[in-house]
C-alpha cells in the first residue's frame, strides 16, 4: 500500500522527540483521530531544530517525520508555505484517501509558528 | 528460509514469519488443493451437460453437497453453493424481504453484522422496508428478550451473525431462533466465522434456524466459493435468476473446483473441532494473558463466550494500523478496527457499537490463531508486541508515562 | 489411450473422443490451469489486508484486470469482477432497473436471450417493471428499428445479446447501441459467446455498449469467474452488497485463483482472434458441408452472421435428446434445444422464437467447434452422424424413406 | 443420467419394427412430442409376437423396447395391465421427470388392444 520512502519515514521517522522550552509549539489533529505536537526551536527567524510526536496511522507518522525534515533549517515564512501535496511528494506519493492525513502536519506548523508570533507579541498569520 | 535480522530498535531478532489473521482468511490446506487440481486440469465438462464428460462433475459436486450436508447436520437437499458469504448473506436477506413483503417489511438485525448483512439491510432501507439495528452490550451479546421485544405485526426476518468476526463474541443463537420459531418469523445467522470451530446440527440443536451462510476461505478452503443452507421447505425468492442449476434456485455454471475445495476443506474442518479447539485454546489463553501484561491494554468482546481463535485488544496511546504495520514488518499479519485502516472517517462500527471511545477504538489490535500457529508463533509475538506498543507510545503525543497505572 | 471398438448397428469403428460444445463450456487450458496454482497453494493473502502478504493476490487481481481491460478495449477501472455470466447479467439489469425506477420502468429485451437475461427480466416483472420482449426473424436476427419503435417515454435499459449460445447468430450490436445512445438509454449486451470469436473495442466500435457480461469458461479460463465491463460513470445499483472490493461496486472476498486464471484465459483468446477463427471456420465449413448431404436436415441461424465454431441442425423425424445419447456413446459431445433434454415441456424458446415448428426443434442437434477440435474430428462426426441419425430415422413411426425428398 | 439398463434398451431396442397385417396397431403421443406406434400379432388372446417404432428421447425408447419385451407372450388382459411403474421398474428406474416419457408405451398398447377389440367387433375397454 505505502511505498517504500513513506514506509522508511514511517519505520524510521526521523525528529521525534520534545523540545525543551521550544520556542514554538503547535498541535493539530483530524477527523480520522490523527493528532500532532510539534516543537519548534527558532532563531534569527529560522528553524534551528524541530521534533514532534504524532499519533496516528503510518501516513500521519512519515508526513510528521518528512515535514520536519523539509523546515528544519528555513525561515519561517518558507515553513508557513509548506503545502501537504509538498510534503506528499517528497515522500513520492501517498495511497488515495490518505492525503488526508498528511495534513495535520501543515496544520501542526503554522499553530507552532503563531505559537511563536504570539510569544513575540506578534499578531497571529490567518491560514 | 533465509534468516533475516530484524530490528524495531535496540534489539535484533531472527524474523519469523507469523500469520494471525484467520478470521480474516485461511490458507488452502493441500488436500483441499489437491482434489480441486483434477477439476482444473481434466474434468472441464459443464456439469449441467447430458452426456457422459459433464458427469464427473455433477457427482464431485454431490459429493461435496453431502459433506457440508454432514458437517452441518442438514441435508444435503438443504444445501445451495454460492459464490461467497457475502452472496449467502445477500441471498438470505433479499430473498426473504422480496419474497414476503406482501406479508410485511420488517427485518431485525444487529449493528454489529458484518457488510455483508448491514450493507443489503440499509439497501432494502431504501426500498421501502423498515429495519431495526439492535444495540448489543458491552460485550457484544445480543438479548434474546431484545429480539423479542423488536418484533412488530410485519416482522418478516431476523438476521443475527452466529459469533462476531471482529471482536469473537458468540451469540445466543439458539435461543433467538426459539424467539423467531415462537412468533413464525423466518431466521437467518452468518456462520462465516463457526465453522470448524462450533459444532453445528442444524436437525437438532439449531432446529430453528432457517437460513446459515458459510464462506469456504474462512476454513481452509478456496476464495470465492460459500454456501446457503436453506432449511426443507423454506421458500424464499432466488437471488441469482437464470439456469436451472442447484435445483433451479440458484443460476450460474458451477464452479466446480471450488466447489470440490470446500466440500474436502469442510471435511477436515469439521472432523475433530474439540481436539482442534484445545490446542487453539491453548494458545490462545497463553497469548492473552501475556498480552495483558502489557499497560493500559484491554481485551475486546466477551471473555468466554467467544471464538476459540479471536484475541481483540485495545492499546491506549497507540493508532492500529500503525501497529498493524509495524508488527507486519516484524512478519505478524493481524487486523486492526481503526478509521485509518478502513480508509473511513469512523473506527469499527462493531467497536463502537460495544461503546468503545474512539481513541480506545483507534488502538485496536485482532490477533486470530488458526491451524497455521504455533507455540514459537506466540513467543514471538509475545516477544515483539510490547516494544512495538512501546515504540509506537513513545511517539504519541497522548503518552505520559507517568500517567500510566502500572497493573 | 485404449482404442475402443464400437459399432452402431453394422460398422465396427474405432471410437474416438470428440468434444463439440465449445458453447457450453471449454476446457481450461494448460497455461491458464498453471497461472493459478500459485493462488491455491502459496499466495492466501486476503487482497483486502493491509500487510503484505494479502499483496501478491492484490496485484494479480489487478494486472488481470489489465488483461479483460486491454482484450476489451476498456479501461481497468470499467472491469468489475464477478462469480460468472449469470451474476453478470443478473447485476446489470437488476441494478439498472432497480436504480433508474424511479425514472422509468419500461426495459427492452429479446425472445432469445439465455435465461441469465430472460429470467432477472421476467422477476423485475414481478416487481412491477414493464419488459418488452422483442420477436427475432426467421434466422435469430434483431431489427434495430424494432428495437426503437418499442422505446417508451420510461424505457430505462436496452439488454440485447451479442450473439445467440444457440443458434449462433450475431446480432447487429452496433446499430443498437447506436440507438439506445440516440434515446438516452442504457445499453447492455451479453457477450459471453463472442470472447475470443469477434474483436470487442468499447472505445471505438462498442462506445455505445453501457455494459457488457462475459464469463472465463466460455473461453478456456476457470468456472465460476466472470466480470461485467461498466462503462466509466453509468451508475447503477450494486447487486452484491457488503465489503468494499472493487472500488465499492461488488463486495465479497475475491475469488484470486479465478480471476487470475480468466485473465491469462483472455489474453491468451484474445492474442490471434482472427488466426483462429480461420482455422476454426475451415473445419466448421467442412463440417457444415458434409451435414447437409444428409437428407430432410436444415441449418438453423443466420448462413452468414454468425458465431465462426456454431453449427445448429435439425434433422427431420429425429428427437434431439436420442441423437445427443447415441453420439456421446460415440465419444461425441454436442447439444439440443429438444423439450426431453432440458426436462421441460417445451423445446428451447429460440427455436421457438426463429418460427422452427415443435417436431423441428425436437430433432435440433448443436455442434460447437473450440481448440479441442481437428480435421480427425470432423472426419469422425462426417462418418458418424449419417449412421447415426439414420438408425434413429429407422425407428421413427414420422419416418417413411419414400417421403423424403432427396437433396 | 441414464442407468446402464435404459441406455442398453435405448442403445439397442428389442422389437423395433413393423408387422405386416398386424392383429392390432396403437399409436400414442405425449406434450413433450414423445410418440410411439406399436403393431400386435395376436393369437389365441395371447400376444404371439410385437414391434414398435417410437420417435423420442432415450427415455420414450427405453420404456418401448422394455414395455414390448413385458407384453410379448402374455395374454391381452395381462398385457393391458401393465403400468408405467412396472416398466420403469423393470429398467432399474427413470430419472426424475422423466417418467412422462414412460407413459406412450401403456397409451399404446391399449390403443392397440382396442384396435384389436374393434377389428373383433367387441367393444373397447375404457382406462
Ligand atoms: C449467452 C449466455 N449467457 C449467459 C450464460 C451464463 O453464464 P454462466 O454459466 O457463466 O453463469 C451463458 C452460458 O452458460 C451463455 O451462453
Ligand atoms: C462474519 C462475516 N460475514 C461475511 C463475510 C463475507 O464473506 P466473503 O468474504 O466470503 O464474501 C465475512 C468475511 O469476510 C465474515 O467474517
Amino acid at each position: 500500500m505505502y511505498n517504500k520512502k513513506v514506509m522508511d519515514h514511517f519505520m524510521n521517522p526521523r525528529n521525534v522527540g520534545e523540545i525543551e522550552n521550544a520556542d514554538g509549539i503547535g498541535e493539530a489533529g483530524n477527523p480520522h483521530g490523527d493528532y500532532m505536537k510539534i516543537f519548534l526551536k527558532i532563531r534569527d527567524d529560522r528553524i534551528e531544530d524541530v521534533k514532534f510526536k504524532t499519533f496516528g496511522c503510518a501516513a500521519a507518522i512519515a508526513s510528521s517525520s518528512m515535514a520536519t525534515e523539509l523546515i528544519k533549517g528555513k525561515t519561517l515564512n518558507e515553513a508557513w508555505e509548506l503545502t501537504n501535496e509538498a510534503v506528499a511528494e517528497a515522500l513520492e506519493g501517498l495511497p488515495p484517501g490518505k492525503l488526508e492525513c498528511s495534513v495535520v502536519s501543515r496544520e501542526a506548523i503554522h499553530n507552532a509558528i503563531n505559537d511563536h508570533r504570539k510569544k513575540q507579541g506578534l499578531e497571529t498569520l490567518e491560514e | 528460509m533465509r534468516k533475516t535480522l530484524i530490528s524495531l530498535g535496540v534489539l535484533m531478532r531472527e524474523k519469523r514469519f507469523v500469520y494471525m489473521d484467520h478470521a480474516a482468511t485461511t490458507s488452502i490446506k493441500p488436500d483441499v488443493a489437491e482434489s480441486m487440481i483434477p477439476f482444473l486440469k481434466e474434468y472441464f465438462g459443464n456439469p449441467s451437460s447430458l452426456y457422459s464428460i459433464g458427469r464427473e462433475g455433477k457427482e464431485a459436486i454431490e459429493t461435496a453437497r453431502e459433506q457440508l450436508a454432514k458437517a452441518l447436520g442438514a441435508k444435503p437437499d438443504e444445501i445451495y453453493f454460492t459464490s461467497g458469504g457475502t452472496e449467502s448473506d445477500n441471498w438470505a436477506i433479499k430473498g426473504t424481504a422480496f419474497s414476503r413483503q406482501k406479508k410485511g417489511k420488517h427485518i431485525i438485525t444487529t449493528s454489529i453484522e458484518h457488510h455483508a448483512v448491514l450493507y443489503p439491510c440499509e439497501y432494502l432501507e431504501g426500498q421501502g422496508f423498515d429495519v431495526t439495528y439492535l444495540p448489543v452490550d458491552r460485550y457484544g451479546l445480543v438479548d434474546p428478550a431484545e429480539v423479542e421485544a423488536a418484533l412488530k405485526e410485519d416482522t418478516i426476518l431476523i438476521s443475527v451473525m452466529y459469533a462476531n468476526n471482529e471482536i469473537g463474541t458468540i451469540e445466543p443463537i439458539q435461543e433467538i431462533g426459539k424467539v423467531a420459531k415462537e412468533h413464525d418469523v423466518l431466521f437467518h445467522t452468518d456462520a462465516m466465522q463457526v465453522i470448524g470451530a462450533v459444532q453445528l446440527d442444524m436437525k437438532q440443536k439449531h432446529k430453528d434456524v432457517d437460513m446459515l451462510s458459510l464462506s469456504s476461505h474462512k476454513f481452509y478452503g478456496p476464495k470465492g466459493i460459500g454456501a446457503l443452507f436453506l432449511k426443507e421447505g423454506t421458500q424464499i425468492d432466488n437471488f441469482m435468476h437464470g439456469g436451472g442449476q442447484e435445483r433451479g434456485k440458484r443460476a450460474g455454471t458451477e464452479n466446480v473446483a471450488g466447489i470440490v475445495g470446500m466440500g474436502k476443506a469442510i471435511e477436515l474442518a469439521t472432523a475433530n473441532i474439540e481436539e482442534h479447539n484445545e490446542i487453539i485454546i491453548k494458545m490462545r489463553d497463553r497469548l492473552l494473558s501475556g498480552v495483558l501484561e502489557i499497560p493500559n491494554c484491554r481485551l475486546n468482546g466477551h471473555p468466554e463466550k467467544r471464538l476459540p481463535g479471536n484475541l481483540n485488544f485495545s492499546f491506549e496511546f497507540v493508532e492500529g494500523e500503525s501497529l498493524l504495520l509495524m508488527l507486519d514488518q516484524m512478519g505478524i499479519c493481524s487486523s486492526t478496527g481503526s478509521a485509518c485502516s478502513s480508509g473511513s472517517l469512523e473506527t469499527s462500527h462493531v467497536l463502537r457499537a460495544i461503546g468503545l471511545p474512539p481513541e480506545i477504538a483507534q488502538g485496536s489490535l485482532r490477533l486470530t490463531l488458526g491451524d497455521a500457529n504455533s507455540k514459537e508463533d506466540i513467543d514471538y509475538v509475545l516477544d515483539v508486541l510490547p516494544e512495538t506498543v512501546g515504540k509506537l507510545r513513545n511517539m504519541s503525543p497522548f503518552y505520559n508515562p507517568g500517567s500510566v497505572c502500572e497493573k
